[in-house]
């Protein structure tokens, strides 16, 4: 019996390849299985190489798999550049419509289109092709059929009929399977659950755990990938007091959200990574005026316009610094699902307390993944907001040096919010010594922020694994798989990239060498972690792709021997 | 200089034409709390980088809250502050400069969200901060220091754009007129939905239009600035495109758009109202996600 | 799938408007360079991020150069170009998100200049590329994934919005009638000044308004496009205001500034001449600069 | 004998402060002295504090000077805040129609606008103030009067009697102070010099450097410090091919910078810190398409609107990564006048030959700045332009992993410039190999920019001071302190500083301790050096005017010292 298995489904975009991944994601967790998925595609409505792969499994999942147990592929092109993923002795299942793999020794043809349009449920080949898997690969056939039912009723006279058309579609895969009478190992059952879990997207954890930090204004303007986290809001950040806006450019929405912050709202934006690079200078006005907001970078393929669709962690040195002039604007990256829907939390507390903008690095592999998580334990949700000037500091909004209660426009403390040097009321000054006082200030602010928190393990080495956002599931495996070996590597993790858990940089700066391995080509967060006087090194990668854990595993052991 | 500040000291220049403007404000705002019987608080005013902006620093008497930017961004500030808080009332100050070349694209945008602020356009067809340079609304032909040959692009019309883009509310004053500036800065605030001033403010340092504007006799100068006629169909698209279409200024009310205003926030709110949505709490959306295996 | 780069495989959606726009430019040029015996090459197509601006990589046949470079921005980089290259013929298409939204502030200046560049908008209502979210032409009331309780701002009425914004030449064409887009295409390359050919260009996945452009008789849908009469006089900007104002779509030429139309780099050519300026040398500024004690 | 004379202006903006030490300075170094002038004012147009301050030497001059000879003050609140700046034995001179000073052992009280007035020549009132410290000085008066005839002869009718009472003013003044009897050590009779110099500041500099390095289009949005370039530009680059224009705003005037690299011109741009953060993404795609740029980064107080006329070294981590995604712009930092002259053909060298956005970092203090130089010798001016493409590679426009001939519009190659990620023909893929070799491409073009120079002396030592930008100069005079007194620390220098010199680099990770000067909070270069591996320590300063030698020189002696 085997712990995992591994299906990717590989086409042209508008074939349906990433919803089939996502199907039988879904599907396999309705029947209790972990599940994550992870796809690519180009930046194009319809057409292009694209591909949804889905990891099932019965321990919980790190990442979407490096090596395929099951290819199922639409097309030649999709046949001949997924093959190298497929593990020895994986199977095919292939759109025999389309293209003939001449040796089916390990591949399983079907005609699921003709099948499916005969069957008169056009719709339906993916299902067809699911079902092939799922017999191929021992995944509980009763289990798909449990979920078919359970995701088509909805309520309507036609619910039945749909049903019954998909699971007779399933049905379909399943004999073809049958027949060609090529199989995997048995899946193991799925595991039992004794706390409830949720099937839920990386965006989507943003988005509710935004919610859950009392996100109050949400302006954005469409980016892949983080169109998706503006369209949730649109669609849930409903109430009567919420407010979700489509700004008409990035410029527009950063400069929104400074007065928006100014009037008292949390707020937020998401964005990548071209958007993040038109909001510089509205940072900076900001940062300055020590008006608290989120901004979301979901980070894609850079510079310019890029790789929309793809993935990368090239944006770590311009969320810290995205404008002239001195400044160091907070950072927090979530590396999982469960992180990203904390991360939010704590971006808007970060903001609040500190009162200035705040950078959530998310990136498309975390935003676009389904997975399965326990269900967030809301009670342990803490919700910071600014203090609020009752008045007593008069009309000084900016008083020594540590944030002072924030004046809301209605009440009392009336100043003016400037991207200026200015004095304590916020009135424009030159004079050096006002510049040097607030400089300080602004910086000195920083300090409250010390309480990230951090992952340690085998602390004792000194040569130590170091990795961020996305690329955390990966080295963790990679990691795991080192220490079961013998390898002596450290671990450490934060999703508080800026400013460091002060304890953890304290640690990184007493060993030999952090790994880093991150998704970029300048390896930005070792350059960082050196500035700060850190021996880090960066594992990099810069495919569009996440890391496989075996390159990874490879990298670090090799990293490690070198020494 | 202010209440709130009695130590602050930005200076403009003698006779600039933003200190008719400054005085209108303080006037208009004065009004409107009386009438109310609001706390000056309730207003923000919203203002851009520019000889100009500066005046949000100035406000002598009760002190409304402030907010000065960045350059060219004061709609989009002023849009996020209405965006949560209806209930303030907000005020734009802006100069040619910073609202109509670098802002330009904001214009459109809240004019279609019918974004419910007063704007305050001081212009002076130049860029007074920077030392003089063209602006849109300097006059063809004009040198300044970057146009050495006399401006050779063609001189904005800021009132056939802003009706183009689909503003609703146009008014058209000059800064020297206090008594009429401040009523109709106080009326486009009263008005519900996106509102332009739009005030000749001249700079007497870099480019003193008092004389073309107000014409001179011994100069053989006929005035630019003309009074709105009565007859004037201020409800009629055509009628103010005919009355701004020359490079003449006429003052008054160019334009107030027939109909009711809904302001932006008050269509979401009808909207969110018709739809019957309220907010779902987190807990209710995540158990929705529920995997019920 | 180019004649450039037979690899290239982007696709755009089966029936998607924009390839009546590529087919009519791909004529347009064709006519153009075997008319003035010029090389394609010295065309340049600008693009803009969206599904519109793929068709820089699209053209079959023989290939122009082309730029296709960050969202909103066509027009200063075709600004660009034309400033110490006034000898190219540039090319602008874009989007409605691209060009009317992200890319507003840019139509302005290039009117004010005359810029000698032509502008194809392909105006589906809705950005494309991002997957269905309002754009300023969407209609009113619309739903999109942003726009849940159906578009709440206004319509943006671009046609007003260019005549206000100072555009001298403005032909408003339909993506289904490739032969009339091409040679309105065409003949605003031939007018030596900025022109914009406003296309409407339904988006057959995310905003298929071809049913309301067109009409449809059975579902009792009355169309919007209507053909501009003959008696319409283009070089009367209040004939033009009046054309546009309504909701439908006119389709013809809209306007057409009267009297000579000077582009830009002509303006500072004469002006240059007239000024009777030369380039100094770096030596003789310097020179200028001696100290001659 | 003094070698030194240091004069400040100071009162408020309008008043001509700045102007009257620009005056002095003009006047010796028609002299034949050495001058350098620096000047401080707020970002208003009339009013405020301001000051302007010349040095007068008879040797060459590195800093405007830390203490004052004379400071002449125009009401109570300059003499109040000036006074510390004054050296002791320093003279007062001071408008007495404002304000009195009790003490007049070290002070001169001139009424000076009224004296002007009733010579009927109300203008005239700076230069009264000029003959006064000029007696007081032992500055050659028939030296200020040669330069008073040359500077108002404009072959206008009125000249002679401009002349006149203008020399009537400076007399006005040389007697008053007579009168006062206050004087200083006299000045050292001016130096005689065998090569020609120019008066000249720095943005022209800057502008000539450009014009001498083939520059045809300069197109930019005006902004403080940077408008004075544009200024110039439009004034002087007047050629029937070149090109001037006014930018809209700074996001339409880099979008247009790389259309005009595109179509085959030499291009740049002048603006500030708020400018530059409205550039991020435009260089981004200048970086992506390979696009050949220069943006003069005239730096300010920031972040935000900042301190609009104030100067700082704030902006370098912007410079080198001004937008999202995996960048690293190259940057030079020219440190003096002269080498403002030298940059801008640097700069547009290196955007020609790695065909790429290229970054100067100015700075108000350098733009502002007047100072007397060595004519630039222009035989040793080289010009390096982009190999034009003449069609033998076809439509390939991006081939291998160096430069590749440019095509130009109009020309053969027709390719599709591209801020997607693209193939070998600027044509949009996501390819994960696609994106992997390019990314290397952009990284390994930079290879091409190893020639920058540096300087060094006393390399044996190895704690060395490494300044960059206009802190050069005072860095240079503590420095040449030091060395005096028999501190051993070594001296480095490029203005070069992305990519360094890659052996200035190796030598700087050979050290000890490397201290680097710079103004600004963070310590930005240095930050960047650690990253590199070197072991950098910054000594900032915030204030918005330069580093005082004496404080620089402290503080280096004690990082010394505490090594
Ligand atoms: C992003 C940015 N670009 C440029 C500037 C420089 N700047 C300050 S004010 C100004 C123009 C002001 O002109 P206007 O808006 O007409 O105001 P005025 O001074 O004439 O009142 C400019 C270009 C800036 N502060 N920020
Ligand atoms: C700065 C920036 N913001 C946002 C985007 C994402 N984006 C790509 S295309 C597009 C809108 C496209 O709409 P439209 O111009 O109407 O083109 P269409 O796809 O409809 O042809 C957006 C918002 C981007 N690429 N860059
Ligand atoms: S420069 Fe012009 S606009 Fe600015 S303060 Fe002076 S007069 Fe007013
Ligand atoms: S999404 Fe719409 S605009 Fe884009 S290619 Fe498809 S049909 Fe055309
Ligand atoms: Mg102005
Ligand atoms: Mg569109």
């Amino acid at each position: 019996m085997s712990k995992n298995l591994v299906v990717r489904f590989a086409g042209e975009g508008g074939q349906g390849v990433v919803g089939g991944a996502e199907l039988m994601a879904q599907a396999a967790a309705q029947g209790g299985y972990h599940v994550l998925t992870f796809s690519t595609f180009p930046s194009q409505i319809k057409g292009g190489p694209a591909w949804g792969q889905a990891r099932i499994s019965s321990e919980p999942i790190l990442t979407p798999g490096d090596y395929l147990d099951v290819l199922v592929c639409q097309n030649q092109y999709a046949y001949d550049t997924n093959l190298p993923d497929l593990r020895e002795g994986g199977l095919v299942v292939y759109n025999s419509e389309e293209f003939e793999i001449a040796d089916n020794s390990r591949a399983i043809g079907i005609a699921a289109d003709r099948m499916a349009r005969e069957a008169g449920n056009p719709l339906a080949s993916t299902i067809i092709m699911i079902g092939a898997v799922a017999q191929a690969a021992g995944v509980s056939v009763s289990a798909l059929e449990a979920f078919i039912e359970k995701r088509w009723t909805r309520g309507r006279a036609s619910d039945a009929a749909i049903i019954q058309g998909n699971i007779n579609a399933l049905r379909m895969g399943v004999e073809e399977a049958k027949k060609a009478g090529l199989a995997l190992e048995d899946l193991e059952p799925a595991p039992s659950h004794d706390i409830p879990r949720v099937m839920i997207r990386g965006f989507e954890a943003s988005a509710l755990g935004a919610m859950a930090g009392g996100v109050e204004s949400f302006i954005g303007y469409p980016i892949s990938p983080a169109t998706t986290m503006l369209v949730y809001m649109e669609q849930n950040l409903t109430g009567a007091e919420k407010f979700v806006g489509q700004a008409s450019s990035e410029i527009e929405a950063i400069a929104s959200l400074v007065g928006a912050g100014y009037s008292g709202r949390k707020v937020m934006t998401s964005t990548a990574g071209p958007g993040l690079s038109l909001m510089g200078e509205g940072l900076g006005l900001a940062w300055m005026a020590e008006i608290p907001l989120v901004i979301v970078d979901v980070q894609r393929g850079g510079p310019a316009t890029g790789l929309p669709t793809k993935t990368e962690q090239s944006d770590f040195i311009m969320a810290m610094n995205p404008g002239h002039g001195d400044m160091s604007v907070p950072v927090i990256a979530p590396g999982t699902t469960e992180e990203a829907f904390w991360a939010s939390i704590a971006a808007l507390n970060w903001a609040e307390r500190y009162q200035g903008p705040v950078i959530l690095l998310s990136e498309a592999a975390i935003a676009e993944r389904a997975q399965d998580i326990p269900m967030p334990d809301l009670s342990k949700v803490k919700v910071e907001s600014r203090t609020v000037s009752g008045g007593a500091m008069q009309n000084r909004r900016y008083a020594g040096d540590s944030v002072s209660p924030f004046p809301v426009p209605g009440g009392p403390g009336a100043y003016v919010a400037n991207g200026s040097e200015h004095d304590e009321q916020g009135d424009t000054t030159h004079l050096p010594d006002i510049h040097v006082t607030m400089t300080n200030r602004r910086f000195r602010k920083l300090e409250v922020l010390s309480d990230g928190t951090f992952e340690a393990e085998n602390t004792g080495s000194d040569i130590v694994v170091l990795p961020w956002g996305g690329s955390k599931g990966s080295a963790r495996a990679a990691w795991e798989q080192l220490q079961a070996e013998g390898v002596n590597v450290g671990w450490y993790y934060t999703m508080f990239l800026n400013p460091l858990p002060p304890t953890l940089l304290a640690e990184l700066k007493t060993k030999k060498k952090v790994l880093v391995p991150e998704l970029n080509y300048m390896g930005q967060l070792a350059g960082h972690l050196r500035s700060l006087g850190v021996n880090a090194e960066a594992i990099t990668q810069y495919t569009g792709l996440p890391f496989k854990v075996s390159d990874l595993k490879a990298e670090i052991s090799r990293r490690v021997q070198g020494q | 200089m202010s209440k709130r500040n009695p130590l602050y000291d930005f200076k403009w220049c003698p006779g600039c034409g933003d200190f008719g403007v400054k005085v209108a404000i303080e006037q208009a705002l004065a009004q409107r709390t009386a009438e109310r019987g609001d706390s000056i608080e309730k207003t923000v005013i919203v203002a851009g980088i520019g000889c100009s902006g500066n005046l949000v620093h100035l406000q002598e008497g009760p002190q409304p809250f402030g907010i000065h930017g960045i350059h060219g961004r004061t709609l989009p500030v002023a849009y996020g502050i209405k965006s949560g808080r209806p209930d303030l009332n907000v005020l734009v100050v802006s100069g040619d400069g910073d609202f109509l070349s670098i802002g330009a694209e904001h214009i459109g945008p809240q004019a279609r969200r019918n974004l419910d602020v007063t704007v305050v356009v001081m212009d002076n067809g130049i860029y007074g901060l920077t030392k003089g340079q063209a602006s849109p609304t300097t006059n063809v032909d004009v040198v300044t220091s970057t146009t050495r040959y006399g401006k050779l692009d063609e001189k904005m019309n800021p009132y056939l754009f802003f009706l183009g883009a689909g503003v609703g509310y146009l008014n058209s004053q000059m800064s020297s007129r206090v008594k009429d500036l401040a009523a109709a800065i106080k009326a486009a605030m009263d008005y519900p939905g996106f509102s332009i001033v739009h005030v000749q403010s001249p700079c007497t340092t870099y480019n003193d239009t008092y004389a073309l504007l107000k014409g001179d006799e011994k100069q053989g100068i006929e005035p630019l600035a003309f009074p709105i006629p009565d007859s004037h169909d201020a409800g009629d698209l055509i009628a103010a495109v005919n009355l701004v279409r020359t490079n003449r200024i006429p003052i008054g009310q160019i334009y107030r758009r027939e109909g009711e205003s809904v302001p932006g926030h008050e269509r979401l709110a009808r909207a969110k109202v018709n739809a019957g949505v309220g907010q779902a709490s987190v807990e209710e959306l995540l158990t929705g996600m529920l995997i019920t295996a």
